[in-house]
Order: C-alpha cells, then structure tokens, then sequence
C-alpha cells in the first residue's frame, strides 16, 4: 500500500484508468503539465491512456505529433528546460531507440552539467514488455539501458495504485523520469485510493512479509512471483515478495533487510539478463549483504534473443510462477 | 510505355490474390484465432503490384507493418506466408516474425518491419552493396505517409541521392497514420514535392491506379538499375480498412463518407471495369480467377492451421549465426 | 530595415570581443594551457552577433561545439565563460561544462552542445513552452550544415513550422563539417532551398556582412514574436581556422588559397572598412574599442587562471534536481 | 597472449596503428569488407584509424558520410543483409544514441527473428571512455548498453595485440559487433604478433595469475589494475587479473575458475555501476560461483553523474590504481 493512504476510501480501478486519473488531476492542477505523442489527442492514445484529456484540455496542451520519436522528446526536453513539464508518450519502449540521443545525451545531462542552472521534469512514458506475442519490435522491457544512464529515474508500477500514485510523483520530480506500463496489466483492476495520490519514488513496496526467502520481482512478474508465493505457502515455504516500484532511484535498504531476515534471494526480471535489473540488485546485495547470504543469488529473466511470435516460443522465453516456483526451491535446497 | 492486357491481367490477378489473403487474415484476426494486430493492406494493392512487378528475387524489397501485400506481390507462398502470421513452424521464418517480421529471402523479400521509417536506412544499405557488386539489383523500401516525417526518411535520401544508389523510395501515402490524418501534423504535405530537398526525382501518382503506378515504377527502376540513381514516388492511395484489426473502419478520425468514396475506387474493381469496358469477354476469365484465387487462399488457410508450432526447444537456435 | 551607425559600431565591437576571446582561447589551447578541443568560432562573427542583437535574456539560444561566439553575443561575460572553459568553480557551470556544454541561462544561453544537431529539438521545446505562455520569448538553434543532414533537423523544421511556433532555424554554412565538405556528402547544399519542405521561409544571405544577417534575422525574429512561425536563416560563412586547435587550418581537405580568400572577406575587417569609408573620423575610435576589448580579455584570463577549480567533494552535487 | 600467436614475431606497435593494421588486412582479403563513417575518408579517421586506406581501396570503398549516424548505420546494415561487411565507424560511443534504433531493432534482431536467413555480418566501431577531460558528449563508455541487447557482441580491447586480433575477428564474425577502442589507450604501444592474428571472441586473458584474489578489468581499466596488482604483489598479495577482451559473449569459465581458486573478487569498471559489465560479472559469480566466496564480491565504478569537464571532478569520479589497491584491502580483510 501506498504510504499517505492509510486514511483514503478505496475504489477499484484498471490500471490504464488510474493512470489516466493521475495525469487529469496533475494538468488539472498544473497548467505546464502538457502532454504529446502519437496519436494521444482525439485517440485518446493506444490504449486509451488520454481519453478525454483532448477534449478537456485542448490541443494546445494535448498534441498529436507526427511520427517523429527523436524530434517531438527533444521538444518535451526543451520544453521541461523553459519551464513545462511536459509528459511525452513514446508509446512503446522499443521506440526509445529512435529518441535514444536525447534521452541519454540531452535529458540526463542539463541538470548536472549546468552546475544546476536547469532542471529537466520531464516524463517518458511508454507501454513495454511481452507475453501478446507481438514479437521483436513490440515487446521489450529495456529499463535496463535507463538505469544505466546516470540522471535518469525509472519508474516500473505493478498495480493500478502505483501507476496513479507513481505518475503524479513522476510528473512533480524535477528530473527525468522513464515511466514504463506494463502491457499484460492493461485492464488489470486492483483498489486506488480516492483522491490524491503521491507515492514517493524510492520506496519499495513489500507485497508479501515473509522469512525462508526472499523474492524481488517487477512490473508484471509481481503478479507472477505473488502467484508462486501463495503455492510455495501452502507447501510451507515463506516468501518475502518485494516490489521495487522504481529501479532508479532503487531502496536497497528494504531488499537488504529482507536478505538479512531471510538468507536467500530470488530475483524475477522480465528482461534480459545480461546488465539487467536484477544484475544490479545481485551486485548490491553480494557486496553489502554478502555476510547474511546462506545460498546464491537466484536470477530469473527472459532467456537472450529477440522475442519471437510463435506462443510456445515466446512462452517458453519468460519467467513465469512455475519457474519462480522452481528456483525458490533450489535456492532452499542449496543453503 | 503502356502494359498490355495480359500484363494488366496479371496485376488484377496479383491484386485480388491480395485482397483475398488480407479478407482471410483480418477474419482471423478478429475471431482471435491470429493473435497480435496485423496490419491489412486492402485498398492499396494497386502500390505494391505496379511497383514489384518490375522486381524479382535477386532485388531487394524492403517492407513495413502493412506488408503482406508487398510479400504476395514479390512472389512469396500464400501458404507459408499464411503460416508465419499464425507463428507456425512451416512459417517463412520458423514461426519467429509474424505479420509485422516475415521476410523470405529467397523472394528477394527482405521483410515486414515493426518500427516504422527504420526500412530506409536498410533498402540504402542494400543499394550500396549493388552498386559495389556491380550486380544490376535494385532496393525498394515501401513506407507510409507517417514515416515520411521521421528523420530517417531525410537521411537516406540524401545518402541514396549523393552515392545515387539503385534505390526506390516508394511512399505509400494513405494519409493517415493509425488515426491521425497526415494532414494534421504534417507542415508540407506533398511527399513528392520534398523530393527536391535531395536533388532526387520525385513523382506523385494515383496509387490506385495500377497502371500508373507501374508506369512510374518502371522509369524509376530502369534509371536505377542504369545507374542513374534514387526515385521518390509518391502513390496516393487508402486503406479502406482498419490501421489494425482491433480498431475502428470508420468514426473517431474519418468519416463512413470518406471511406466509402474511396471504396468507389477500389484499385481492383476499377482495373476490373476497365478491362471488361474493353472486352466484355472477360466476365468469364474473372470469375475463374476468383475462383483460383479463393481456392489458393482456402488451401493456404488450410496449411497455416494444420501446421505445427514451433517446438519450443528450438528457441534459442539461431540466437547467434 | 537600415541599421543606424551607432548599432552598427554596436556589432562591431561585439564581433571584435568574440575575434579576440577566441584568439585567446586558441593561444590557450595550442599551449596546452586549456585541456580539450575547442572549436573557436573565427570567420563567422556576424552570424551570432547580426542574429543575438534581436534577442534578450528572456530569449533562448541552442548553441554548438562552437558556440563561444553565441555566448558573448547573448552578453556572457568573458570571464565566467572562460573560467568555465578551464573548468574553473567560477565559471558559469561550476567548471562542468566546459566550452562544448557551457550554459548561462540568466542570459538566455541555453548551453553549447556536444551532441551535432541535437539541440534543434531543444529549441522546438522552447519554441513550444513560448507559445504556451504567450510570453513573447522566441528560441534560436544555430547549427551547421554539417547538422543540416541529420535526421533531427527534418523532424524539428516539420514540427516548428506545423505548430507555428516561435523558432528561428539558424544554418552557419561554413562548407565543412570538421574535414568533410558539404557538397561532398549532400545532395542538395542549397540548405535554404531546403526550407520548401517544411512550408516555411528559408532565406540564404551573406553570413560574412553583419548588417545583412542583421537585417534577415531581424525579419525572423518579429515574424516568430508575432505568431507568424519559424524561419530558416542560412548563413553561408567559413571558418578561417582549424576545426578545432588541434588540426590543421588548411591542408589535406582545403587550400591556403581558399581560406585566403575568405579572410579577406574578414566579417570584422568589412564592416571596419565600410565604416572608415563613410567616416574617416572613426579611427581613433576603432583604436579605444581594440584597447577596451584588449583590457577585458587579459581581465578575463587574468580572472580565469586564477579561480580555483572546484573541489572533489562537489563532484555529487546536482546529481539529481 | 592470444593463443594462435605463440611462433610469432613480435613488433612493438601502436593501438590505433594495430587496428589500422587489422582493417587493411581485412579489406585486402576480402572485398566485402567497406568502411564507412565521418571524416574516415582522406582524412583517415579521427584518430587516424583509417589512415591510407582511402588512398588504398578509392572511394568505393572508403566511404565519407553526412552527419547520419541514424541513416549510414541502417545502411551498413542492410548492407550486411546483402552479404556486405560493412566497418561502420561512429567516430565516438556517444553517438550511438543517434543509430540506437537501428542497431537494437534492426541489426540485433534480424537474424534470429528471420529463422536464420539473413545474417547481419557488421562492426560498429567507436572510440569510448574518461579522462581526458572532454565533457558530458564525448566521455561515455556504454557498453553496458549494447551487452543487455540480445543478438549483439560486445568487444573492449585493451592492448594492441588484442585490438589487432579480435578486430579482425569482429569483422569476420557473422554477427553484428560492437567495437570499443579506449581513447586513452590511443598511443599505447605494445608486442602485436606479426602476420595473420585472429583472436577469439569469448576467450579472456588472464594477464597475471595469482592466488589471493581475482580482479576483473575492463579496457583501460585492465591498466590501472594491473598497476595495482604490482603495487599489492610488494606487498604480499597475490592478484590474478583478468581481461575478459569481449564482454559478450563472456568468458565466464575462467572468472569462475579464478574465483575458485582466490575465493575473493573486485570487478574494476569504467562504466556506471547501475546495470554495468561489472553487475553482470557479479550476479554470475553470486549464482554460479557462490559456493568458492570467502568475501563480498566489489564493484568499483565510474560514480553515476555526467562526466564534468574539470579535471578534480572527472579525477574523482573515475576508478584508479589507488582505489583499486584499497578495494582488494578491503575484501582481503574481510574475509
Ligand atoms: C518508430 C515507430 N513509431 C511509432 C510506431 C507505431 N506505429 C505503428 S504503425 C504507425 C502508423 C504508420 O503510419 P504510416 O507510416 O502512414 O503507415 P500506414 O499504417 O498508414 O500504412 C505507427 C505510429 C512504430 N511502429 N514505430
Ligand atoms: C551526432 C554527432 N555526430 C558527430 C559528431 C562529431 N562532430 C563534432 S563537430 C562535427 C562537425 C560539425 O559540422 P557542422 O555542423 O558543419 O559545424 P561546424 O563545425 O562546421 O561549425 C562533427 C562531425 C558529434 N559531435 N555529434
Ligand atoms: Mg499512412
Ligand atoms: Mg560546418
């Protein structure tokens, strides 16, 4: 649960939705919230992530741009520099290639290398990751070249709370924040607190208190570890599941003091393995949680090679509960 | 150079074949039983028949999203090509592409792409290996109205035009891409006319006239495989359907209006008049053609379903060459 | 639009302060006095200065590699732009930006770039925050014809001119991209001519007379002020030394003769010669301007070397706004 | 050494000289093989990579490109589609966030996703790296980037000899490569076998043996480790350093063999930390090599800010032989 929620009536949301009501509510309260993209004005964006937004708040502030990734995130990034904050939909992740050089070289640098005379608040979000057979160009996660990338945040909500909670503090932060939407929780529902929402970067959400082992998953892969926990329960093995919600900035202390409780770590990543996410997270935890570890750390990803159509292909590719399953189990045989 | 009727003929044949398959995956598609969003290119025929018929499989097409009717048109198998949307073994590419990754290399079919505009550079790439090579081919790269306004469209251009490389670059200009008319986010919307920011030739034409296209298309090939250098053609043209199976015809971003005049002027039915304007005769020689067409897309419908998938440990096979 | 003497006076002891910083700046580099490669701005005074003289601090300018010329024209002062340069803790940056990312945004200097091209996106964003705010700001990217072949140039005119926005697209044409020149690698070098495809004005003048850029920019910026959209100003130009000083100033890719001659049509000399012309009386006072620029150069330096460089422990700071 | 060198003659050369050297043998072997890049042309390259080679092979050949990163990257490959083997020169790493569409969606991709009917023999070769005082735009190492991208090789040389033998490896490799040249390493001179040299990729080279604890370098890194390692040999403590040459594919067998021998690791790279070559290397010792650990695996990186251009900042955030020797006093001590 979002931290400031204690208090707030809940109500059921989708995912898609929730995200839509955070972006309504910051433009409602913030007149340099503007947003652009491919086909996010009448549209209403791919998946209906702007419904309304045209026609509440004009095109002015709601702008169709032409197909044309590096120019109109270059526009957000000068745009943020002079004073907006703007929220650029690149739609899918694999499109950041096309904007790479501004992302990396404009975005993540102004506000350092200016000694601070410039902030950069701008927000890139887009829809990743796979599991709809969409193939090659469709289907990556890629937020490991964002965490690379110094100056950048990186954001990864796993429920319709945190896609609310997430975005609006993602469109307050001053810097530039990458905000990935998982495309298989697109009508997920899940209960949103009423009202406003701000869910701090950098805090991790513990899904699940446990103590023989300790799992880390995200985005998506959350649903999935939530599901092998619950069947590693009735088997009587305790799982800790944690969900990191932003990998930049990451709270290693919570993953640390679950390490610390449970001696084993089981890291669920969606995407590749090599210089990923859960690369990082292992590298954290054999450096500064090395002493309380009883077993190796356990990595999980989708296996290195461009995501093919076919069903059993692309299935066979990803983690998924029964693999989580499966590595909870070696890493409680091994120490 | 005017086609004649046999030639003519054969585009009608080439386009309904066309028309067929797209009519077959787009039921599919809404049914569910093709996963994903293919992209149909029913009302566009007219582009890629004119254009490939000047192509074989030594030369070099570069294709898009909306690329089945390039793939049937360079001469791929219904069948297999049928397969791979259905992410089948028996597929071109083993299951691996799908509608918007097929490619068969051996129909000179360098194949669909998933990131719009990024064929460019690609069909570029491919002119400069004939030019070095000496080898007479030519590089097509097919793309959309959308894809003109990416920076990849001003690069190739001017490398393809400076190396005068043996390139076409054929717009296919539909006006819209997925929902947002050309129109509105373009600052100078006739394509052609920017040819003239390469110093390269730049030709618009009724892309639903498939005579003109293919009139066009031969200049533009024969003075790159003379070493003359790059062609930007325009065909303007519309899909009558769709951006995707999982979207709306009509509403939202066009009018039923709009789509139904250009339904008047459907690229097939036009040439269909035509030709029977000219020799009535002909009635009997379509209706067998829709009848060889149908039975084609029955059989290959046939093949794609009763194919097996991949297994899925061949997954990472290939992973590295 | 006339420029009166007294401005013109005005951009000529501008044009000098840039000529003679950067003279140092060279000296600097060659002795190794300044780490890196700085790309001095000679030869091309008139086009920052005849473009800045329009803008104020509530401006923005996108700069390049080599923009310490657009700096001083935006009225940095020399001293913290230097300082800056050496990576001093006085300088504008705090010493991280040096002369490819130095940036003074209290006086609307948005930073060089290092990144060729880049910052025409950059200015489109400002343009586009201008607009919104109906603040009357316009934004300037000045970049190279180098930079005019890259994607990001196709895809900012298109958006600047579909928006309308407030932008002027400034094209210092000096015929070279570091050794390569520009009718080596273009198609079309007529970079103004090029403006067509985007539905805006493009306007090629004399980048060596400051008057006529003066007077064309002047045009741009009130056309961008009242609502009209953005111009294409390109400045055709040379640079009359190395690209950088670290490489030759002719040889290997241009010959002494060429570059002899666009030193006599020195931008400085020019309007010297014109105003002597018209007025003999002025010597005297060409000769305090030198005296006064001399003084705040060797202040600068003086300034400069002295600063100390920031400490280590600062290294983290603003790491994250 | 590279391991089919051993009857060779030696010749001291330069770095960039024995790339030089690799590219012209290549090209005179085989007339697939084209060059093309900024400035690459009579003017030889920025470093003088091509130098002479323009005079050599003409125009044809040897070819100058427009400021296109984007464009003459996608045409090298589709070039290589073609059967071509294009050495496409991106003159700095920076850069390649100009042509990243290009090189993660179409060069990594079309291979495996056309069931093996094309292959994408291409090098993209650049000049990486910090310290030399160049700035946020020209200091990059990145190559952390191009190993999380699937269908991609990843080379880091850090001698003459190997940038010699493993370019000519890159360039016959069926695959597209990423090829890194240190910019500090520019004048380096060292012993290059004369003749034909080719250099496996995959194949580390442990440039020191030793028992206490192994040390992994990369690039200009393998330099001040292997300065360190002397500097701890006086001391008594034995440093086996490793060069793993090419970080994809890895050789992780002899890491691991390593590890099992020392039981201590200290990865040294110039890289940021979050998601790098070294977080790899550490989750892969941390799951496979566990068992042999006696100490926290350590991480010393570049510290995750854009590199400033004053020389105490970018002195101070880089890894050097002074950090390295306290690192391995640390992991000495702590277990
Ligand atoms: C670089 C990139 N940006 C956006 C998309 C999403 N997208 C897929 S098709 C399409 C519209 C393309 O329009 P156009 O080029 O006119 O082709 P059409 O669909 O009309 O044939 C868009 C925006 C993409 N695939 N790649
Ligand atoms: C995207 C990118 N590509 C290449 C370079 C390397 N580079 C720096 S300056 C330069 C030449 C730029 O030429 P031009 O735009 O004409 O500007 P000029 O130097 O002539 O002022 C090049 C190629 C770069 N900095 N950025
Ligand atoms: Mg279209
Ligand atoms: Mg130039």
């Amino acid at each position: 649960m979002p931290s400031q929620t204690s208090q707030q009536e809940l109500t059921t949301k989708g995912y898609t939705e929730a995200m839509r009501d955070a972006l309504g509510e910051e433009m409602r309260r913030d007149p340099s919230v503007v947003v652009f993209g491919e086909g996010i004005g009448p549209r209403g964006g791919n998946w209906g992530e702007t419904t309304g937004l045209y026609d509440e708040f004009g095109p002015e502030r709601v702008i169709d741009t032409p197909i044309s990734e590096l120019g109109f995130t270059g526009m957000g990034i000068g745009a943020a520099m002079r004073g907006l904050r703007p929220v650029v939909n690149l739609m899918f992740v694999d499109f950041f290639g096309e904007a790479m050089s501004q992302i990396m070289n404009q975005a993540a640098k102004w506000h350092y290398v200016s000694g601070g005379q410039v902030s950069v608040p701008v927000v890139f979000w887009a829809v990743m990751g796979s599991g709809n057979y969409a193939g090659a160009h469709h289907s990556g996660c890629l937020y490991p070249l964002f965490m690379h990338i110094a100056g950048l945040k990186v954001v990864t909500p796993a429920t319709p709370a945190d896609g609310k909670g997430l975005l609006k503090s993602a469109i307050r932060d001053d810097n530039p924040v990458v905000f990935l939407a998982h495309r298989m929780l697109w009508d997920f529902q899940g209960p949103v607190p009423d009202g406003e929402l701000l869910t701090p970067l950098g805090e991790a959400r513990v899904v699940r208190s446990g103590t023989d082992v300790t799992v880390v998953a995200i985005a998506q892969m959350v649903h999935e570890a939530a599901r092998a926990a619950k069947a590693l329960a009735e088997e009587g093995i305790s799982v800790e599941l944690i969900d990191p919600r932003t990998l930049v900035p990451l709270d290693v202390e919570t993953i640390l003091a679950s390490v610390h409780k449970t001696g084993r770590l089981v890291i669920v990543d969606e995407a590749y393995a090599r210089c990923s996410a859960a690369a990082e997270i292992s590298a954290l935890v054999a450096q500064e949680g090395f002493k309380w570890l009883r077993a190796p750390i356990r990595r999980l990803e989708t296996l290195p090679i461009p995501h093919p159509v076919a069903a059993p292909l692309e299935e066979a590719m990803l983690p998924n509960a029964a693999k989580v399953v499966q590595a909870v189990h070696d890493v409680m045989q091994a120490g | 150079m005017e086609a004649s009727k046999q030639l003519l003929l054969d585009l009608y044949g080439q386009m309904l074949l066309i028309r067929r398959f797209e009519e077959h995956v787009r039921k599919m598609a809404r049914s569910g039983a093709l996963a994903g969003f293919p992209h149909a290119y029913v009302g566009e025929e007219a582009v890629a028949v004119g254009v490939c018929a000047h192509l074989d499989e030594n030369d070099a097409v570069f294709s898009t999203h909306r690329g089945h009717g390039h793939a049937l048109a360079m001469g791929c198998e219904p069948r297999r090509l049928l397969a791979e949307l259905l992410g089948k073994a028996s597929g071109y590419c083993g299951g691996r592409g799908g509608s918007m990754h097929v490619s068969a290399v051996e129909k000179g079919f360098m194949g669909c792409n998933g990131i719009v505009a990024a064929n460019m550079p690609l069909a570029v790439g491919a002119g400069l290996s004939a030019r070095l090579n000496q080898d007479g081919t030519v590089a097509v790269s097919f793309f959309g109205d959308g894809a003109s306004n990416h920076g990849a469209f001003h690069e190739s251009l001017n490398l393809a035009s400076k190396l005068m490389l043996p390139v076409l670059f054929v717009c296919e200009n539909n006006q819209y891409a997925t929902h947002t008319s050309f129109e509105s986010v373009t600052a100078n919307t006739d394509v052609a006319s920017r040819a003239a920011a390469y110093a390269m030739p730049g030709v618009a034409i009724d892309g639903n006239d498939v005579e003109a296209v293919w009139q066009a298309a031969g200049e533009a090939v024969g003075r790159a495989r003379d070493g003359e250098g790059p062609t930007l053609l325009e065909c303007r043209t519309y899909r009558t359907v769709g951006h995707h199976e999982h979207g709306p015809v009509y509403g939202e971003y066009r009018t039923k209006e709009e789509v139904d005049a250009w339904r008047e002027r459907c690229p097939i039915e036009q040439l269909r008049g035509r030709l029977l304007g000219e020799d009535p005769e002909l009635t009997a020689q379509f209706a067998r053609l829709e009848q060889e067409v149908a039975e084609v897309v029955a059989e290959a419908a046939e093949f794609a379903e009763h194919s097996p998938y991949p297994k899925p440990s061949v997954r990472e096979e290939q992973a590295y060459a």
